[in-house]
């Protein structure tokens, strides 16, 4: 039996003027269980706190109801009060007679039935609480961020900024990321090496900043505020300590391997740098090309390097890291459009991919800056086709934002470098930044012909060898267009990285049917993830242009400040917990809680539930069949308990 | 006494049996006959087999109110529900079911062991047996015999029916039965004729055929000790069971029953319901151990209690060979060919 | 007359209830016209059609007919959006107040009131058969289902009997119809006739439940698709060059004559390849053949380019220089192929057509993969044969 | 109408085969009753249980209710028919059994009868399938041409009631119900062990067999069943009074068929329609 | 004096129960049949609470939770809005007015929406009158 006191509120005239609070109190020392019930002016006044700590010490109450406003006002004030009286802050009810009665009716007979029944609940669900106490967990202070582009920088520079260690993972040898392979961005034509060099060597100097590249995530465990993180550290077969960057190693080396860094228009050597001015700006040996790995001799590298610094014995290395939140930045890739078979990229050379077209006009790239085609000569008329795999269900149904305003630029750049004709195909051009607009109608006066139509096909010029048709509608004039041109640029979709579902996986991020991660609220929380203390920036989780790219960077390290600024963390109490003896392993919980705090014990047969990912939402609770998930502070008993008793009067 | 009716006419027996009292009688339903407490007259129909569920309900309610509170109030003010029903008919039993009664009233009605509730069900009530039909071939479940039941036999009953042609004997075997049958005015005198036929009907009734082996109580009892630890045996048996206790709420010897309280506000009432040893949480203990969790356990404890446990204690096997269980099993587990591979390991 | 138009809503909204529902997706972004064969040699434009049937504009009539049903547009829609059915609910609208060509009047009435499309005698229909083949009947496991256009058209007669040997060579149990079914409606549904279809289907539906169809033949791919796609029941149906290639497969049929090192070129008809997904079954029966080397045309497969003959296109008159059928000989021409192999009866028709007014039937010939096959065999099928049926 | 001898001799050949191979430790199909007309489900181990096995006009069985019986990672061969092979699926969807644990035996049949009515089982009770949807092997000809009756055409009767008949109806049905519980046994679906009407805490209805304690038990059933019955019928066909609960399920899964658009146990890759949402589900679902 | 139905209100605790103390700091006046039990996700509303509830005698119950794709565990309402679905079908078939059972959703915004929906349900119970199908009479069945 447990021994319940009522204390009903008049909040001054709020609750008296249309409820009789002493005949709702005298009805309620009627109701089984009820020891103590009386009334007061102000129960949230200290005197009305005062009469509540002296009836549970004087009538060993162990259950105590207040009735009076909404407890969304007044509930942690009364569970201070019955704590510092000795008992447990959660065998407390608030009954909402002030907002949810007297303040909507002004008929005080309707008013006084209505309170009672509400008091009747509360004491059917009084009787079944049971005490709770919510646990504290203490937060690492470090933070990881994963993807070393423009997006993984700016945050790991932002967070060293403010004194928290950062370990900034890269899995290519060189952070920079796609940014680094161009060479204008739009629309200000700024040198995209000279925005980006500074801070990939601030980053480098930076005493707060671990920088591990040629590194990738293997295993996450853990959870906010206390995640522990094994990296593997990929073999680069050089000693970076020893290495001085001389780079002779470099001239030396006789494996050739396809440059990804150049979108494989040229070579490189098997140790090799991807680009001059790479952070760090020391070499790593790919062993698919390299002929020793390959036929066992050669090791030139080794007799050239002064400082000893080759390694052929280095193996894969892992090291466990401990954070306190996770920053994912891992970026994207452009589509592969070779099955796009109507377009032959990859079965004719005059068709070129947009980052193969960024590489011919970079300065550091292949032709140096100087646009010629694979087969040497200059083009005379290039068409840029837009949209090629985006906004199309077959392929990938999002518009990738950029390739309108990139496309703009490589118009422009042609008109620069080239006398050629350049013909634009687009269904809409998407201007919508600042100064885009503008950069538009600079294209247009620069003479650039604009067709609106999606290109059907590209096929091979019968009358003029080597050049190409590219085949259209122009649906202004309605006109079947067959314009005969040198070289073909796509702008394929922007898409993420292959291995986004891993990363997902690894870090308990779902992802939509793209790969794209999914934010925890579309609108509210872009950069927040349903796993607690894991944070995105970037074009991981939606396409967007440079300038977004750097504002979701430093708002994703100040979201993972508000975590790892503290030193404590409390855990919610009123989570969920399973009583394995009802569990019939169905695993409903599992596939429906949003935070993953539920998971399937295999060899046991039965779920458990992590409390620290626990939010109490109950969802778990109610799809369980047999009833063996109780939510805490809401469990099944309660609530029924709760429904009986506002039905009996 | 032998009094006589014409079949068709039967409504009028059971117009004026109802007048008396409560009749259960025979109804056709979606897959089979049932006892059924008559409203209108013309729904009896004799010419049914065996009901699906046994009588047994007739005396053994699914639910039995004992006990009626109210929560917080003093124990004194709770009262034991007072049973006053009317005389109740059972008309139409077959002879294995009222043989039935006999061995459940060794549970509810013997010495020492007293059920208010049965006891005055089955003094109140009058059983009208009714032999079964000699010249139709009897079910492939059925196996009475075995248990040393007649097609026709009179004991137990208080009056015995025998169907003649387009006419039904009605012969009073007990006092009750007397009493009732001189007070319905509805039926004729039977002739000597009728008599003889009726002595004959009983005689013939003895030999009738159903599947039979010989089974002497101590035997199989012997033999179920013996086999008591063979799991093989018992999980080959039991391998299709799904343990949903159908059996045991259509068999007319079970009598295993559950108390219970339900409650509504502040009213509550302490109860007796049906439970079934082939339910997974019969033998579930407070501590969460429940020592019959498998399958074959819970089949192997309903053929001890019958076959073994009962003939050890009460020298009489639990079972009256009607077959229901076979019949209205969902996967066709059969008592009879289980019995016979038990005596064979 | 002013130039300005208003939108008319209530001919969209008629076009989307007859079965054009997808007109609400398009957002005009030229695809389906760009890549549709038609637009560069006919004043036929597809986009422009979807366009005004969302507006309801009129002057809709003069090119609705240009459609010729290849599906090739609706694979590359970036919305995808289902045009063969826009293009069938506008023709559906329109047909309605009597706007049929003048070349299509002769089709749809032969169709409504002799069941085919040939103004074929109904009774004639199993003429091409000379009662050597037998009906179907309950115990027979196969329905070999005969397109109208193999029984009444000669020089398709000669697939039909080609067909039928080969059935008979690999032993298989088989039936035709009685003369008692019609056209399975493809075409007239796709010229926008529904309820005629409705009419022609339930015949047909009638005859398979009667004789308990299980499994049925064709070698019409135009058949295959209707009767899988439109006739709202689960048939086992299969197109003759996948059980040829299957037979052959299993060493049930072996070809033995050598061809002595000729050239074929495989058009992929668009009711097999593109609406079936049927492309290797007809290339494994060709490449099974000795002394042939198959050579593929530039646009093949899923990129094969229509003869015209689909949507009523092979009763339609057409202008020189706008006929696909011719462009798609001189592309095989241009391989240097002796033998253009189709797997279709409207192909064989048009390309027949093309290859007498391109007059280089000299050069190259067309064969179905089925007659291919039979040649291969050395079973001669072609007796001195008179007129099959009068056409009256 | 189905060859049932040649489903049964390609049943032997084919357990035998596997059983001899060691490619599965148990075959669940059917075997011999105490009659011709009763057969029973069968757990075949042994090459010599396979004598036993036979298949004819009663085995309606749905085996895949034995599938949990079996250790995690048991290999098991089963006989499914169309029903059993979506109850199948539903499992292997809810991670009750591995699909590379199964050998499955798809039999395609047609003309099945009811054993206590004997009349032949059609869509009118079950799901309206003839052939198996998903199977390793066909011990079967696969069933075709047969006229697509929609199993849902059946509720016209019941949904045109109106509500007050309608509550009549089941009142009468469940009032007859006694708690014996075979509807839950006999449900593949059903494995749930407690099951939620067996607890104490929390009390979610009366034990006793009466209205108000049938009603709660059996329209949480069906909530509980809401986008997981497959339709085959084995809850009406074991329940000893005969309440038509195969109509409410139907109803059921027509409404889930509808409002979420997928069917039970149809494709592997589903995930069950109650833990699953799509952001595009229209708010009239709930009008 | 006229019938005074019982409602019972589940609300969620992040929005609807806060829109329901919005319509009383703005002094909305509605009718008191609707008495509310708070949760803190429409999705922790077990089906079988609805049933228990008409059982003990509820003549409407009234379910309010946030707007699709605001709730505060994100995907809640989502799940939620098709299990309540397929209780609404269940009762409806069985044969309960379908007008008894009902789900809003209601944002913490809406304070005025909150009072509309009740005034509404209550007068549409009112109409429909006392729920005797489900409901309990007494523990003892009329034998």
């Amino acid at each position: 039996m447990s021994r319940i006191g009522v204390f009903v509120c008049h909040c001054g005239l709020n609750i008296a003027k249309t409820i009789r609070v002493s005949e709702l109190a005298e009805f309620a020392s009627t109701l089984p269980d009820v020891v103590v019930a009386r009334d007061y002016r102000f129960m949230c006044s200290t005197p009305g706190q005062e009469m509540i700590a002296n009836d549970i010490k004087e009538h060993r109450l162990d259950r105590v109801i207040v009735t009076a406003c909404s407890p969304l006002m007044h509930e942690h004030t009364f569970r201070k009060v019955i704590e510092k009286a000795g008992l447990n802050q959660y065998l407390l009810t608030i009954v909402n007679i002030r907002e949810q009665v007297s303040w909507v009716t002004s008929d005080i007979e309707e008013g006084t039935a209505k309170a009672k029944a509400l008091l009747n609940g509360a004491v059917y669900r009084a009787r079944l609480l049971s005490p709770l106490s919510s646990r504290v967990i203490d937060v690492n202070s470090d933070v990881m961020v994963v993807g070393g582009g423009i997006a993984g920088i700016q945050a790991a520079l932002e967070l060293a900024n403010t004194g928290k260690k950062v370990y900034l993972v890269e899995k290519n040898s060189t952070i920079g990321g796609h940014m680094a392979q161009f060479d204008k961005t739009f629309p200000t034509l700024d040198c995209s090496a000279c925005i980006l060099t500074p801070k990939m060597d601030a980053v480098l100097q930076h005493p707060n900043i671990t920088l591990m590249t040629y590194c990738e995530v293997s295993e996450v465990k853990g959870f906010v505020g206390n995640f522990d993180i094994k990296i593997r550290q990929k073999a680069r077969y050089v000693n970076h300590d020893r290495c001085n960057a001389c780079l002779a190693c470099t001239e030396k080396c006789p494996g050739k391997g396809i440059a990804e860094w150049d979108e494989g228009l040229v070579k490189r050597k098997a140790i090799h740098i991807p680009f001059p001015q790479a952070v760090p700006q020391k070499p790593v040996i790919d062993r698919e090309h390299c002929t020793f790995f390959l036929k066992g001799k050669c090791r030139l590298c080794e007799k050239v390097c002064e400082h000893k610094a080759i390694d052929f014995e280095q193996e894969d290395t892992f090291t466990e890291i401990k954070v306190g939140a996770v920053i994912v930045a891992t970026g994207y890739n452009l589509m592969d459009t070779k099955p796009l078979v109507q377009y032959g990229y990859g079965k004719y050379p005059g068709v070129y991919s947009a980052l193969e077209v960024e590489r011919l006009f970079n300065s550091a790239g292949p032709t140096a800056g100087k646009v010629t085609m694979r087969d040497g000569k200059e083009p005379q008329a290039i068409a840029i086709l837009h949209c090629i795999g985006s906004r199309d269900k077959n392929n990938y149904e999002h518009c990738s934002r950029v390739c309108c305003m990139y496309s703009l630029k490589f118009a422009h750049l042609f008109k620069e470098k080239t006398s050629a004709d350049v013909y634009q195909f687009y269904i809409d051009i998407r201007a919508a930044g600042k100064g885009y607009e503008e950069f538009y109608n600079r294209i247009i006066e620069e003479d650039v012909k604009f067709i609106r139509g999606k290109v059907a096909r590209v096929a091979e010029s019968s009358d003029e060898p080597g050049r190409l048709i590219v085949e259209a509608e122009d649906t202004i004039t309605g006109k079947f267009v067959k314009l005969p041109v040198d070289m073909v640029v796509l702008s394929p979709a922007m898409i993420p990285r292959e291995d986004s579902k891993d990363i997902g996986r690894l870090f308990n991020l779902s992802t939509d049917k793209y790969g794209f991660f999914m934010e925890r609220h579309p609108k509210l929380a872009p950069l927040a993830t349903m796993s607690e203390g894991i944070f995105i920036a970037g074009v991981c989780q939606s396409p967007k242009d440079i300038p977004d790219t750097v504002a979701q960077a430093n708002g994703a390290a100040a979201e993972a400040l508000t975590i790892v600024s503290r030193e404590k963390m409390e855990l919610e109490a009123t989570t969920a917990m399973v009583n394995p003896a009802s569990c019939c392993g169905c695993q409903n919980c599992v596939r429906v809680c949003p935070y993953g705090a539920p998971s399937f014990n295999y060899e046991k047969g039965v779920s458990e539930i992590n409390e620290a990912l626990c939010k109490g939402c109950g969802l778990c609770a109610s799809v369980c069949p047999t009833s063996a998930i109780i939510a805490r502070h809401f469990t099944n008993e309660q609530v029924l308990a709760e429904i009986e008793g506002l039905m009996e009067f | 006494m032998l009094k006589k009716i014409s079949i068709n006419k039967i409504s009028e027996l059971a117009a004026a049996l109802m007048d008396k009292g409560l009749l259960l009688a025979p109804v056709k339903e979606i897959s089979g006959y049932n006892f059924v407490e008559i409203k209108d007259p013309k729904q009896v129909d004799l010419d049914f087999h065996n009901t699906i569920a046994s009588p047994k309900a007739a005396f053994f309610p699914h639910k039995e109110d004992f006990i009626k509170y109210e929560t917080g109030k003093p124990i004194d003010t709770a009262s034991v529900v007072a049973l006053n029903l009317p005389p109740a008919f059972l008309f139409g039993a077959r002879p294995c079911d009222v043989k039935s009664f006999e061995i459940m009233d060794i549970h509810f009605n013997a010495s020492g062991i007293v059920d208010p509730f049965w006891k005055q069900r089955r003094e109140t009530a009058v059983i009208f047996g009714y032999a079964f039909d000699l010249e139709k071939p009897a079910q492939p479940e059925e196996f009475y015999q075995t248990l040393g039941i007649g097609a026709a036999d009179p004991e137990g009953s208080d009056v015995f029916m025998v169907k003649k042609g387009g006419d039904l004997l009605l012969n009073s075997v007990t006092p009750k039965g007397e009493k009732i049958l001189a007070e319905l005015k509805v039926l004729n005198e039977g002739k000597a004729a009728d008599k003889k036929y009726y002595e004959e009907y009983i005689k013939k009734g003895k030999e009738y055929k159903t599947r039979s082996m010989c089974l002497e109580p101590g035997a199989i009892t012997k033999k179920l000790e013996d086999l008591f630890y063979n799991t093989d045996f018992w999980t080959r048996v039991s391998s299709a069971c799904i343990s949903c206790g159908v059996c045991t709420f259509v068999c007319p010897t079970c009598y295993c029953f559950d108390i219970c309280d339900d409650t509504l506000f502040a009213q509550g009432i302490r109860r007796r319901v049906w439970d079934a040893c082939m339910f997974t949480d019969f033998t579930l203990e407070a501590s969460g151990h429940n020592p019959r969790t498998h399958v074959y356990q819970r089949l192997r404890q309903k053929i001890n209690h019958k076959y073994s446990y009962h003939v050890r204690k009460y020298g009489v096997i639990s079972c009256v060979g009607c077959g229901r269980c076979t019949k209205h099993c969902p996967v066709n587990i059969d008592i009879y060919s289980l019995i016979e591979d038990a005596m064979k390991a | 007359m002013s130039q300005a138009v208003t939108p008319y809503l209530e001919m969209s909204q008629a076009i989307i209830e007859a079965g054009g529902e997808a007109l609400k997706k398009c957002y005009q972004c030229g695809t389906c016209s760009g890549t549709c064969p038609w637009t560069p040699i006919t004043h036929f434009n597809i986009r422009k059609l979807v366009r005004y049937g969302q507006l309801g504009f009129d002057g809709i009539e003069d090119f609705m007919w240009g459609c010729s049903t290849c599906k090739f547009c609706v694979d590359r829609c970036p919305r995808g959006v289902e045009i063969i059915d826009i293009v069938t609910a506008i023709r559906n609208v329109y047909s309605g107040g009597g706007m049929l060509p003048q070349s299509l009047r002769a089709f749809v009435g032969s169709l409504s009131a002799r069941g085919n499309p040939w103004s074929g005698d109904q009774a004639k229909r199993n003429d091409w058969a000379k009662e050597k083949y037998p009906l179907y009947n309950k115990e027979m496991e196969y329905l070999f289902w005969t397109c109208c256009t193999v029984c009444y058209d000669p020089r398709n007669t000669r697939l039909a009997r080609a067909t039928a040997e080969l059935l008979n060579q690999a032993a298989l149990s088989w039936g035709i119809p009685s003369t008692d079914v019609n056209c399975c409606g493809e075409s007239v549904r796709k010229v926008g006739d529904l309820e005629l279809f409705e009419r022609l289907k339930n015949v047909n539906l009638n005859y398979f439940q009667t004789n308990s169809v299980a499994k049925m033949i064709t070698v019409s791919p135009h058949c295959l698709v209707t009767f899988k796609k439109e006739y709202g029941a689960d048939y086992n149906i299969a197109h003759f060059s996948e059980v040829l290639a299957s037979l052959i497969k299993e060493e049930k049929l072996k070809p033995k004559k050598d061809f002595g090192g000729i050239k074929v070129t495989y058009h992929d008809p668009c009711y097999l390849g593109r609406h079936s997904g049927i492309y290797d079954a007809p290339r494994d029966v060709i490449k099974s053949l000795p002394g042939v080397e198959l050579v593929e045309m530039e646009r093949n497969r899923e990129q094969s380019m229509c003869c015209g003959g689909g949507g009523g296109g092979l009763w339609m008159e057409k202008l020189k220089g706008e006929r696909l059928s011719d462009l798609r000989v001189e592309e095989a021409l241009a391989t240097g192929a002796n033998v253009l192999a189709t797997a279709c009866p409207y192909c064989i028709t048009m390309f027949e057509d093309s290859i007498r007014t391109l007059n280089v039937d000299d050069k190259i010939v067309v064969k179905d993969v089925t007659e291919l096959f039979l040649e291969s065999m050395e079973i001669n099928i072609d007796e001195p044969v008179g007129d099959v049926c009068e056409i009256v | 109408m189905t060859d049932f001898r040649q489903i049964e001799n390609n049943l032997k050949k084919e357990a035998k085969r596997l059983l001899e191979a060691g490619e599965v430790a148990v075959v669940l199909a059917y075997g011999r009753g105490y009659d011709e007309k009763h057969p029973m489900p069968f757990a075949a181990k042994a090459i010599a249980h396979v004598e036993s096995l036979v298949f004819n006009e009663y085995c309606n069985f749905n085996m895949a209710r034995y599938l949990m019986r079996y250790p995690w990672g048991t290999k098991i061969a089963i006989a499914a028919k169309a029903a059993d092979s979506r109850a199948i699926i539903q499992l292997v969807q809810e991670e009750k059994v591995r699909r590379e644990d199964l050998v499955i035996m798809g039999i395609p049949a047609y003309g099945m009868k009811n054993q206590k009515t004997n009349e032949v089982i059609d869509s009118k009770t079950t799901g309206g399938l003839y052939n198996p949807v998903i199977y390793d092997i066909l011990l079967g000809e696969e069933i075709h041409g047969q006229k697509i009756i929609s199993p849902y055409e059946v509720l016209a009767e019941y949904e045109a009631m109106d509500k007050e008949e309608r509550w009549a109806f089941w009142k009468k049905e469940f009032d007859k119900c006694i708690r014996c519980y075979a509807c839950r046994k006999a449900c593949p679906m059903c494995y749930c062990d407690p099951c939620f009407i067996d607890q104490n805490k929390p009390r979610w209805a009366d034990k006793a067999p009466q209205s108000p304690g049938n009603m709660m038990y059996h329209l949480t059933r069906f909530h509980h069943l809401a986008g997981r019955c497959i339709d085959c019928g084995e809850c009406s066909r074991a329940c000893p009074v005969d309440i038509p609960l195969y109509l409410f399920h139907k109803k059921v899964a027509k409404e889930c068929e509808e409002m979420f658009g997928q069917a039970a146990g149809m494709k592997l890759e589903d995930k069950p329609a109650l833990v699953d949402f799509r952001v595009e589900d229209s708010d009239k679902i709930l009008e | 004096m006229s019938f005074e139905p019982k409602i019972l209100g589940i609300a969620c605790n992040w929005c609807t129960y806060t829109g329901a103390d919005l319509a009383g700091t703005t002094r909305l006046h509605y009718p008191q049949n609707l008495r509310v039990v708070r949760v803190m996700c429409s999705s922790r509303i077990n089906p079988s609470f609805i049933f228990r509830a008409f059982q003990l005698g509820a003549d409407g119950v009234l379910v309010g939770g946030c707007h699709p794709g605001d709730c505060h565990y994100n995907t809640g309402n989502l799940y939620a809005r098709r299990r309540l679905a397929v209780t609404k079908k269940i009762l409806e078939f069985a044969g309960l007015e379908p007008g008894r059972f009902r789900v809003e959703w209601i944002s913490a915004s809406e304070g005025n929406k909150f009072a509309e929906v009740v005034q509404e349900f209550t007068a549409q119970i009112k109409e429909l009158g006392p729920q005797q199908k489900l409901k309990i009479e007494q523990l003892q069945e009329k034998a």
